[in-house]
């Protein structure tokens, strides 16, 4: 078995979540490197689209911004930015949309806005960007983030965007007819929202890690489904074309300016 | 009046966050939205229309920090749809490939909201790559501004650097991780900002920017 | 549901009018609008809205006839805009120059609202010149409906005709204008219609397009 | 002087109306003729748009249809048709509006829906088109149409699209901020709102027509200006290139079916 590091598990765990003819809308970071391994290795058909308005695209090297060129030069095509937040993402045409955050509650509730009060905040951090409309448009959200104290809290300081809000029937009650968060990938393990109160609850654990490392990264008393299982290691594939993709990036941003 | 304020895949904008947070060199008044309401105000105001709905901003708080963000209901469905007010800038000011003598100017790539900030401004700038004789062969459908919806056009070769020109040069990736260093201390951002801005004319940008451009070709 | 009935640059549609004028063969149900208000309804369709906000039927009696068309007050102006029901089809069928095997279809030239009304409908097929193994060299922003938003693709060549396909065959505006003598009369148009549609299955037409298409190029 | 027809004067009359940098909404048939007309004579870098979505078309022959192939191949672009009706129409962009109809009254108003009741018409017309729009969004509207008992009614059966309404300052109240019709341009003079009433009001009479003729071509009592001038008759050159251009057509729209 490989040697691999936390992030890459979770990079690898949130690429398997995705199938060959999913439509995911892919923010920039963490989840466009899941997206892109899984365009690289078991769904070479998977529509990846990036709100910059690049439709269908395969990017070699991951953008490090949402508009780079690679993006739009692979794509099968590219709209406008009202069109995409109209006809695709509005219009439900997007069926996994994948978000990360700088804090979320145990409903899988969102907070990328302040750390603090917002008209006085201790962190103003850079704000919600699409999240807001992508978080209750697509069919389904997939979040993927690393665990810590300061990040997996009891209570959010902002709600940016919703998740399952306050649990149960909360989210359909505000009139939301899309699933929401039916997925939450960490470092340390899968987490699933219970069918009843919608609480996210961990499924599988990654390979060597702990429910008291797990517990201890949280801001809340972690639930766990009656049966967990251990996250299946990432193979030797999933880690090459991973690492690939990487370096390449890497050698691609590392031009001086 | 923003729906993101970071650097792109680098992180935060430390000068924004400094004005923000510590009121430092001043306080910002400011509106903020999602993008999808941007995007929606970009176009409604392109439009010609007073305000844009689209469903959204539903169950979060920023429709309580932001007293722009009002509800209307449709009389048809009686769904519940967010309202925001058109967005009209008093100037807007575009980067593009090209334009020819008379001023129509064509976009090509990524175009965001581009099209749409000149058509919802008072006034508008647009500088381009090149000014040529007549536009290219294009497709039928191509992205372009016709003449008489541009205020001024402007050549500045590279103008768009430390960013990209699709078809021209590439983003300079480099530059924004720099940025981060740069910006992150008030002296440091001081530093730069004298040596290479405010201690210099257009024309050291110019020369700059159009050197960039050149080593890409 | 529509916003003119006629024979473009000839004149009436005589079997509408027959259709209106004196109920033959039977009675239709109309709901009459504007082109700015189907065009907004495709839109608000396309973009999953219930319905659609635009400055217009000012004045006029359009709007004292059908019920569908409501007022709508901006919350930041006080102005009064009109609202009208997006426009979702049950079907809709276009044509384009050309799909790739993966059924992505590429649409070049007068738009209209063909990708608006394939996006607004809940099923839809669209037929093309031509089905390629991949998509031509194309310009970065070209009008693409990807496959996963198109119901069925079907290859059928000169299906436009009368009409035309851009950059496959012109528009026989003959025909247009014989159609008026043709369509003006019950009897000529049943003994048109049953020598050439009733009596005869969709390969005749097939043929006769493909001849036609053939013949331009 | 040449010999023509009172279409040919009125065709002339109202080219002669645009100027070199006017931006023209145009309508199939006689505005389409005198817009073209216009472009080939005073005014060769006039922006003609049509509603299929063309902007600052040429075409070399006049269309049949309104989304002629024509028109697309010789535009500087073409958008689509909600593009065109927002951005365009309704976003303020055009200057000028051609419309005609098969009625219209003293104010301007024009009626191409039906004659007589609307749910039992003994006319069914094509409809309104984009008129209704173009009538209220165009900075100002040039009408064309060919004087008779029939078209030039004193009431309309339906009113498609506004121009003066009730005359006086009516159109204004309703909110409308655009100047609506300043010109009628018949086969037998030109007309332009009274600058009080707003009725529209002849200024400028064809040669050789009287105004009887005018009178009896129209079913309501119509006010002449304090100096009516004489229209200059169409020059030796307008004539060439109008009955070319018309010419050019009629071979391209012959071809047998």
């Amino acid at each position: 078995m490989a040697d691999y590091k936390p992030n890459e598990m979770m990079t690898v765990a949130a690429a398997r979540a995705l199938k060959n003819d999913d439509v995911c809308f892919v923010g920039i970071g963490q989840p466009s490197a899941a997206c892109n391994l899984a365009r690289l290795t078991h769904a070479p058909n998977i529509t990846l689209i990036y709100e910059s308005g690049t439709l269908a695209t395969k990017p070699n090297i991951l953008p490090l911004s949402i508009g780079d060129g690679e993006l739009c030069e692979t794509a099968l095509t590219t709209v406008s930015v009202p069109e995409m937040f109209r006809y695709w993402l509005q219009g439900g045409r997007i069926k996994v949309g994948f978000l990360g955050g700088a804090q979320i509650d145990r409903f899988a509730n969102l907070n990328t806005t302040v750390v603090g009060p917002y008209d006085k905040p201790k962190v103003r951090l850079p704000g919600g960007g699409g999240a807001p409309e992508i978080a209750t448009s697509c069919g389904e959200i997939f979040i993927i983030m690393a665990q810590g104290k300061r990040s997996f809290v009891d209570k959010l300081d902002f709600v940016t965007s919703i998740g399952h809000v306050s649990g149960g029937d909360s989210r359909a009650k505000l009139g939301v007819k899309t699933k929401g968060p039916t997925k939450l990938i960490t470092d340390l393990a899968l987490f699933e929202p219970d069918p009843q109160t919608k609480e996210m609850t961990v499924l599988s654990i990654h390979p060597g890690v702990t429910r008291e490392q797990i517990q201890e990264n949280s801001g809340w008393p972690i639930k766990f489904a009656a049966k967990v299982a251990e996250t299946p290691p990432p193979t030797q594939r999933e880690l090459e074309v991973l690492r690939e993709l990487h370096s390449r990036t890497n050698r691609a941003h590392a031009e001086a300016a | 009046v923003f729906s993101w304020g970071g650097n792109p895949g680098v992180g935060s904008l430390h000068r924004l966050r400094d004005a923000i947070e510590n009121g430092w060199p001043q306080k910002l008044e400011l509106e903020e939205h999602s993008h999808a309401a941007m995007a929606n105000a970009y176009e409604a105001g392109a439009a010609g229309l007073p305000c844009a709905i689209f469903r959204g901003y539903i169950g979060g708080d920023l429709a309580k920090v932001n007293s722009k963000i009002k509800r209307v209901t449709c009389p048809f469905t009686g769904e519940e749809l967010a309202v925001i007010p058109a967005h009209r800038p008093d100037v807007a000011v575009i980067h593009a490939q090209r334009a020819d003598k008379a001023g129509n100017v064509m976009i090509e790539g990524v175009l965001g909201v581009q099209k749409e900030a000149v058509l919802a401004s008072k006034h508008s700038v647009v500088t381009v790559e090149e000014i040529v004789d007549e536009l290219p062969e294009r497709s039928l459908n191509a992205v372009v501004l016709p003449h008489w919806t541009v205020g001024h056009v402007v050549e500045v070769p590279g103008g768009a650097w430390p960013s990209y020109a699709q078809g021209y040069y590439p983003r300079n990736n480099g530059f924004y991780k720099e940025w981060d260093a740069i910006s992150r201390e008030r002296d440091s951002f001081h530093a730069w900002m004298k040596e290479n801005v405010l201690s210099k004319g257009p024309e050291a940008f110019a020369k700059y920017a159009r050197k960039h451009r050149m080593a890409a070709e």
